[in-house]
């Protein structure tokens, strides 16, 4: 076996060996590449049939005739309840709620991160533990303690509405849904923040601090300047969650006008009656899905680096 | 009374003492060197002059003035880190520039003092990069043009010369050297370097486990160690220190060195310390630096006290201007400086002299020096 | 940027709160009905409200059949937010009437007189401790076969009126090559299948004593092992990928003739209305063969949650609209149901619906109407999933045998009291 | 001269100046000040919380929180049910799959995200490209792929039925449809999510590796396989427990991935933990039951997670 294997080696060796073993990289690679893109594929391949075509043909297919109808349907005109008017009304629900939620929570990581790695005190480890082991509690298990904490806030927005003419936003839903992701991303962000300004160079802080710099102007002109690959991986990190969220956003702010996209798209996929309109599903999926995709495929290149920069060391 | 003075200082982190009661003293225009292997506390030490960490107990003192509570800017020091700490997302400029504007000092001031401090340093060309298109030897003036820039009462160094090359660390020991005389200003200087320490200091403290373990002039230092550790940590090559034993009566006690194979050496001691005698027979430590243990002709004309003795030699060392010779005396390898053109072979037998007035001894029980 | 957005939202929340003043002319309304017919349907009631000058803030969750829509009901309840009513089924009602969040409608049911129109059976959901808390918005009936007529005309079939009947029936189909029985196959589906057999099986004594008062002589009875082995039999008849299939694919499958029958609740007629079919020329409704007299049922109600005194006003217009003639008849054609109060004249309703609405008549006055547990009206939620997990590992053959079935769900029942 | 300790600053020539003694206390307590908002909220709304749903198991609660402690009768239940594997329990199906979904969620996704890493690692043009790919799933929620993973996976619509039509008939694939399989369906999805960030981690983690220590192996000739084998995956160690920790807390939080592929699977038989107590808490309105079982989850989840918090923050002790 061995006689007739060497010399069959040998024919493709030489110069060959590496590009055969170039072609087989590169063909491993295009092959998960297909795994990780076929239900991108098929999803986009729908969103631009017509239902006749989607329920006679294979879901494989490319579209026979393609058509934007869907697109448009789903953008404008499909039903989330009552109200026919697409889902391009929720996206800027989503987005006043997740912009401050995303922002607050990276800042308040940053500071948390920030204190646990250069101005350490007693039982520090304790602390960003006890924070850490927070990322694992499973929300489920929060949903009702923390509706009955909402709607106590609510109550107490009414009584300060009521006596100052203004309410702090207590009570408002999106407020809350902010809120509530503050709460529950702060673990992860303290986190990510934290593994990173571990390796952060302390002397540059005592070289701030001889230099006259407080507490915060160290935190804004030292540490934050310099912390932009983390602050990468903890905005995409974060903004996908947030964007992403069902359970919260369905709990806390299921009514109209501060309804989230998530919320909004799974009242138009999630439906059990009637013709499903997998096109305009397909299609309001893929708009919902837009800024998280945008976020990954235009900072992809900056998460990794911001990974190598710290987050992934334990 | 000393423009810097340091009394009874502790630090403690729980239970762990960092620093077990130091007590410093510097003049005006001083340079104090703290050097001490890694983990004596030496940078604690400074650090807690630069008020970057809190002290568990005693005072620090600049110009009569305590300053143990104060914020580190309000100390009026200015401090050069070993990893230079130069910060990654400023210019040069902003970097030398980053203290005064935290002081709020005017754009224009600011700029002029970053001009002459360029001038000086001969950095004005690198003004605008940022830190990370610096090599190391550049970075390493930056730093000190950051500090320069101050105009402090007090200069700390943490280890600065650490992170460059053989060369460039000469070359930036001398600059700093040059710098202090022409400034005048006070230094405290951390390195575990002892060249660095001999050379640039006016005073150094020899630290270990967080104490000062002798403090006193580079002379000082280098021909009187009180201890075993200074003597073995001062001094390139470093001191040989013997195992012995006293012999001899009364007046006329001599060191008896071991050697291998063949009869101990016994060597007069003219003017022995006094204490010496209480170790009559018994085991001693006997220093000796390889600079006083040589190849007779090369012996210091003007010693009083010149034993010689036929050593065997093992290993010979040319190092152009001198030759180092390995002899085993006591058990130990032990080491001698010879002329450049001592015609030695290893394998061979050869007088050496022993500069007995350079001498010292240790009590191995206490590590204390015999005076 | 930051700031600007916090005070922003601030800013307009509490403007938005300080616009009311006196009574707030808005009902908020939580459902799942966010799809096709049934958000035609309550689109009605919406127009009706606001002819009234009611604006509508529509809180919809779909998923799960209610149960995300519950879970944020849970959630809105813990906070203090009652909605004004909110989409509910059978105990749930209850529970959340127990637990004192439920308004008073007492005063316009009297008015309108609700406790002589609506069934008795229906008011047990509806009214707790004298108070009633819920409009009732329809009855649905379970025990329905849903046929494709083209297929049934080609097998020469007739209606079955017997279990026996309807394996003939199925056996015919299978040998001309149709798919029998159209099934989803989750749990809820399955269950709400197993009920109608259960009826076929034993009878409406048996039924109500079994699924309804839960007597375990009757749970671990002889019948209701019979019971299990009818489900096995028909089991056999549905296609190997039923697993999992939403129940409208399942109707879909009968609609394109792809398969015979499906029992299902009368729901899917709304499937067989939005495909454009009539029935008798296009579909058949037949009640489940040996089920015929009685009807299992459930049905949609709206939860009238306790809200302070300024919603109070819309909350009753919305009771009142919901329970009245015109709505209950437009209602009730589209979605496929049959009116929740035995009053409303049947003139718009198609062949199936003034069956249908006859059924519930005779039933209710025959003593014949029984909750049905698979969906949520023989007993509480922890009974009625309790429920459906046996007969789903029974269909999907974790449970084996139908005397491994009857020993499961007497304890799985016991469990969940 | 007297020594005078930091804690005591109400010497004479400090009280002379209160003002500046008040600010720089504060400045000293500054950090724990900024940091204690965090804290506080952590303290409240995870572990408030956590001692609230324990306090809830021990209770009969039902649809509502009912805050009479009736004893441990949730904990006997779920104890009970640990062990009825035939028929199997909700719970004991629950509880295996969480064994085999973690094992295989988890060891897959090392072994791909390492894979694809090493390969994308070996300078790699289009690296730009394929990156992202690997990469976005992670960005989708399931609400919006769930639909196109349960078509691909139905045998009459997806992957089977296409190989059928193109000729390949007898091919089968109908796990999603299988009691005994449908778990596996669930591995498939869940790897398909997560694999490729595990694989920007380990890539990240590559790329951190000096150089010099490849370049020192492969003088010392090691072949390729051994250089990984030897030399850069025992240097990833810190690379795969973080990835450890990401993967175990999206494995014990996996809910939707079951929902949107399998509504549960046939006969419940691909439920997670995180879906039976759900299910019980919300939809059975077993309040008790699942609040017992999210208080099993976290004791679980302490048992992984605590140890290796404790290993890895003691291993810096400063």
């Amino acid at each position: 076996m061995s006689v007739i294997a060497t010399p069959a080696r040998q024919s493709t060796g030489g110069i060959s060996a590496r590009t055969v073993n170039r072609i087989l990289i590169y063909s491993l690679l295009a092959l998960f590449a297909l795994f990780y893109l076929m239900p991108l594929f098929v999803m986009l391949v729908t969103s631009f049939k017509t239902m006749d075509e989607i329920q006679s043909g294979n879901m494989l297919a490319l579209p026979q005739a393609p058509t934007f109808e869907p697109w448009l349907k789903a953008w404008g005109e499909t039903c989330v309840g009552l109200t026919c008017a697409g889902i391009k009304g929720y996206f800027w629900n989503s987005i006043k709620m997740v912009v401050p939620a995303v922002l607050i929570s990276t800042l308040l990581g940053a500071l948390n991160g920030y204190v646990l790695t250069k101005w350490r005190f007693r039982g520090h480890t304790l602390v960003f533990g006890l924070m850490l082991f927070a990322c694992f509690i499973p929300f489920q298990s929060v949903l009702l303690p923390m509706a009955t904490i909402l709607g106590s806030l609510g109550r107490f927005g009414v009584t300060l509405r009521n006596a100052t003419g203004f309410s702090f936003g207590l009570g408002n839903p999106t407020v809350n849904l902010v809120f509530v992701h503050v709460v529950y991303g702060l673990g992860f962000t303290t986190l990510f923040f934290r593994n990173y300004y571990e390796a952060f160079p302390t002397e540059l802080v005592k070289a701030a601090q001889v230099d006259g710099a407080s507490f915060f102007q160290i935190f804004r002109r030292i540490m934050l300047p310099n912390s932009m690959p983390i602050f990468v991986v903890t905005v995409i990190y974060q903004f996908t969650n947030i964007w992403n969220d069902f359970l919260f956003a369905s709990a806390y702010a299921g009514t109209g006008d501060a309804m989230p996209m998530t919320v909004a798209l799974n009242n138009v996929v999630n439906t059990s009656t009637g013709v499903v309109e997998y096109n305009v599903n397909m299609a309001a999926a893929m708009i919902a899905a837009l800024p998280t995709l945008l976020v990954y495929v235009v900072a992809g290149r900056y998460f990794v680096r911001g990974l190598m920069a710290g987050a992934v060391k334990g | 009374m000393a423009f810097l003075e340091i009394d009874g200082l502790r630090k403690r982190f729980g239970s762990v003492e960092i620093l077990k009661g130091i007590d410093l003293d510097l003049e005006k225009g001083g340079f104090l060197v703290l050097v001490g292997p890694s983990g004596c506390g030496k940078s604690t030490l400074l650090n807690t002059i630069a008020g970057l960490e809190t002290i568990t107990e005693g005072e620090i003192r600049v110009d009569g003035r305590t300053i143990n509570d104060l914020h580190p800017s309000k100390r009026d020091i200015a401090m050069v880190f070993q990893s230079y700490a130069l910060y990654p997302n400023m210019t040069v400029a902003g970097n030398i520039a980053f203290g005064m504007e935290m002081r709020g000092v005017p754009a224009q001031e600011r700029q002029k003092a970053i001009d002459k401090v360029a001038k000086v340093l001969q950095i004005g060309h690198l003004l605008q990069r940022k830190p990370s298109q610096l090599s190391g030897g550049q970075r390493q003036r930056v730093a000190m043009g950051r500090a320069l820039v101050r105009d402090p009462k007090l200069f700390l160094f943490d280890e600065p010369l650490s992170n460059l090359d053989a060369k460039l660390r000469v070359d930036m020991r001398i600059e700093i050297k040059r710098l202090h005389a022409t400034t005048g200003t006070t230094i405290v200087y951390v390195t575990h370097d002892q060249i660095e320490a001999m050379t640039l200091a006016t005073k150094i403290a020899v630290m270990r486990d967080g104490e000062v373990q002798q403090f006193g002039t580079p002379a000082e230092i280098y021909n009187n160690p009180t201890n075993l550790f200074v003597a073995d940590f001062m001094g390139s090559p470093a001191m040989n220190l013997i195992p012995a034993t006293i012999g001899g009566n009364g007046n006329a006690l001599s060191v008896v060195l071991q050697r291998e194979a063949r009869e101990p050496i016994s060597l007069a001691l003219a003017d022995a310390p006094t204490g010496l005698s209480a170790f009559h027979s018994k085991p001693i430590i006997f220093g000796v630096r390889p600079e006083a243990l040589t190849d007779p002709e090369g012996a210091e004309r003007n010693a009083s006290n010149i034993a010689t003795a036929d050593c065997h030699i093992e290993v010979v060392e040319p190092a152009g201007s001198d030759t180092f010779a390995v002899t085993n005396l006591g058990g130990k390898a032990v080491v001698a400086r010879l002329r450049a053109d001592a015609n030695i072979q290893p394998g061979t037998s050869t007088p050496l002299a022993f500069n007995l007035t350079k001498a010292v001894f240790f009590d191995p029980a206490t590590e204390n020096r015999i005076l | 940027m930051l700031r600007k957005l916090l005070i922003g939202t601030a800013l307009g929340s509490g403007l938005a709160f300080a616009a009311h003043a006196q009574d707030v002319k808005e009902v908020e309304m939580l459902h799942w009905w966010t799809s096709g017919g049934e958000a035609a349907a309550l689109n009605v009631l919406k127009e009706d409200l606001a002819k009234q000058g009611f604006a509508w803030k529509d809180v919809p969750v779909a998923g799960g059949g209610g149960d995300a829509a519950m879970t944020a009901l849970k959630a809105m309840v813990a906070a203090g937010n009652y909605p004004t009513a909110s989409q509910m089924l059978g105990y749930t009602v209850l529970d959340y009437a127990a637990a004192g969040v439920m308004g008073d409608l007492t005063e316009a049911a009297v008015k309108e007189g609700w406790d002589k129109s609506v069934p008795a059976a229906l008011q047990k959901f509806s009214v707790y401790d004298g108070k009633w808390v819920a409009a009732p918005v329809n009855v649905h009936s379970v025990n329905w076969l849903w046929i494709n007529k083209a297929v049934m005309d080609k097998i020469g079939g007739t209606e079955p009126k017997t279990f026996d009947e309807f394996i003939a029936l199925l056996d015919k189909a299978k040998a001309a090559g149709v798919i029998p029985l159209a099934l989803g196959g989750q749990n809820w589906q399955e269950a709400t299948m197993f009920d109608s057999v259960v009826l076929s099986t034993g009878g409406p004594e048996f039924y109500k004593k079994a699924f309804n008062d839960l007597d375990e002589e009757q749970l671990k009875s002889d019948t209701m092992k019979k019971s299990f082995d009818n489900l096995a039999k028909l089991v056999t008849y549905v296609d190997p990928n039923f697993s999992g299939r939403d129940w409208n694919l399942a109707t879909a499958m009968v609609i394109k003739g792809d398969a015979l029958v499906q029992v299902m609740g009368d729901w899917a007629k709304g499937e067989f209305n939005a495909a454009k079919k009539t029935p008798g020329t296009d579909f058949l409704c037949y009640r489940f063969p040996g089920t015929d007299g009685s009807v299992v049922y459930n049905s949609d109600m709206f939860g009238m949650f306790d809200v302070p005194e300024e919603r109070k006003a819309a909350q009753v217009a919305l009771a009142t609209a919901t329970l009245s003639k015109s709505f209950q008849s437009a209602f009730n054609v589209v979605k496929g149901s049959v009116p929740a109060r035995t009053d409303v004249p049947d003139t718009d309703f198609d062949a199936c619906g003034k069956k249908g609405i006859a059924d519930l008549k005779a039933a209710n006055e025959g003593g014949t109407l029984f909750g049905s547990l698979a969906q949520g009206y023989g007993a509480p939620p922890a009974v009625a999933n309790a429920y459906k997990d046996v007969v789903s590992k029974f269909v999907h053959g974790q449970i084996k045998t139908s005397d491994e079935a009857v020993t499961q769900l007497v304890n799985a029942i016991e469990d969940a009291k | 001269m007297t020594t005078v300790t930091t804690q005591i600053k109400l010497t004479p020539e400090h009280s002379a100046r209160p003002g500046a003694s008040m600010r720089s206390r504060l400045q000293d307590a500054l950090p724990k000040i900024v940091l204690a908002p965090s804290f506080a909220i952590t303290i409240v709304f995870v572990y408030g919380f956590i001692l609230w749903t324990v306090y809830l198991s021990f209770t009969n609660s039902k649809t509502f929180p009912s805050y009479a402690l009736t004893g441990p009768r949730a904990y006997q239940r779920l104890w009970r049910w640990t062990f009825e594997s035939d028929p199997p329990s909700s719970w004991y199906t629950s509880i295996t799959n969480m064994g085999i979904f973690g094992f295989l969620y988890i060891f897959i996704c090392l072994a791909l995200g390492l894979f694809l890493a090493i390969l994308l690692d070996q300078k790699i043009r289009g690296e730009g490209v394929l990156r992202p790919i690997y990469l976005y799933p992670m960005a989708l929620s399931f609400i919006v792929t769930g639909v196109a993973w349960k078509w691909f996976l139905d045998p009459g619509l997806g992957l089977e039925q296409t190989l059928h039509q193109w000729g390949w008939t007898s091919f089968h694939f109908d796990w999603i449809k299988n009691k005994d399989f449908v778990i596996y369906t669930v591995v498939i999805a869940g790897v398909w999510q997560a694999s490729g960030f595990i694989m920007a981690m380990f890539l990240a983690g590559l790329r951190g590796i000096d150089g010099e220590i490849m370049k020192a192996a492969q003088i010392d000739g090691a072949t390729t396989f051994q250089l990984y084998r030897r030399i850069v995956i025992p240097l990833l160690r810190p690379v795969f427990l973080s990835a450890f920790i990401v993967l175990a807390h999206l494995a014990i939080k996996s809910y939707d991935l079951v929902v949107a592929l399998t509504s549960g699977g046939p006969g419940g038989s691909a439920w997670l933990p995180s879906n039976f107590m759900y299910e019980y808490t919300f939809k059975r309105n077993e309040m008790a039951v699942g609040s017992a079982s999210a208080v099993i989850m976290l004791m679980t989840i302490t048992a992984i997670i605590v140890p290796y918090l404790y290993s890895e923050l003691r291993e810096k002790p400063r």
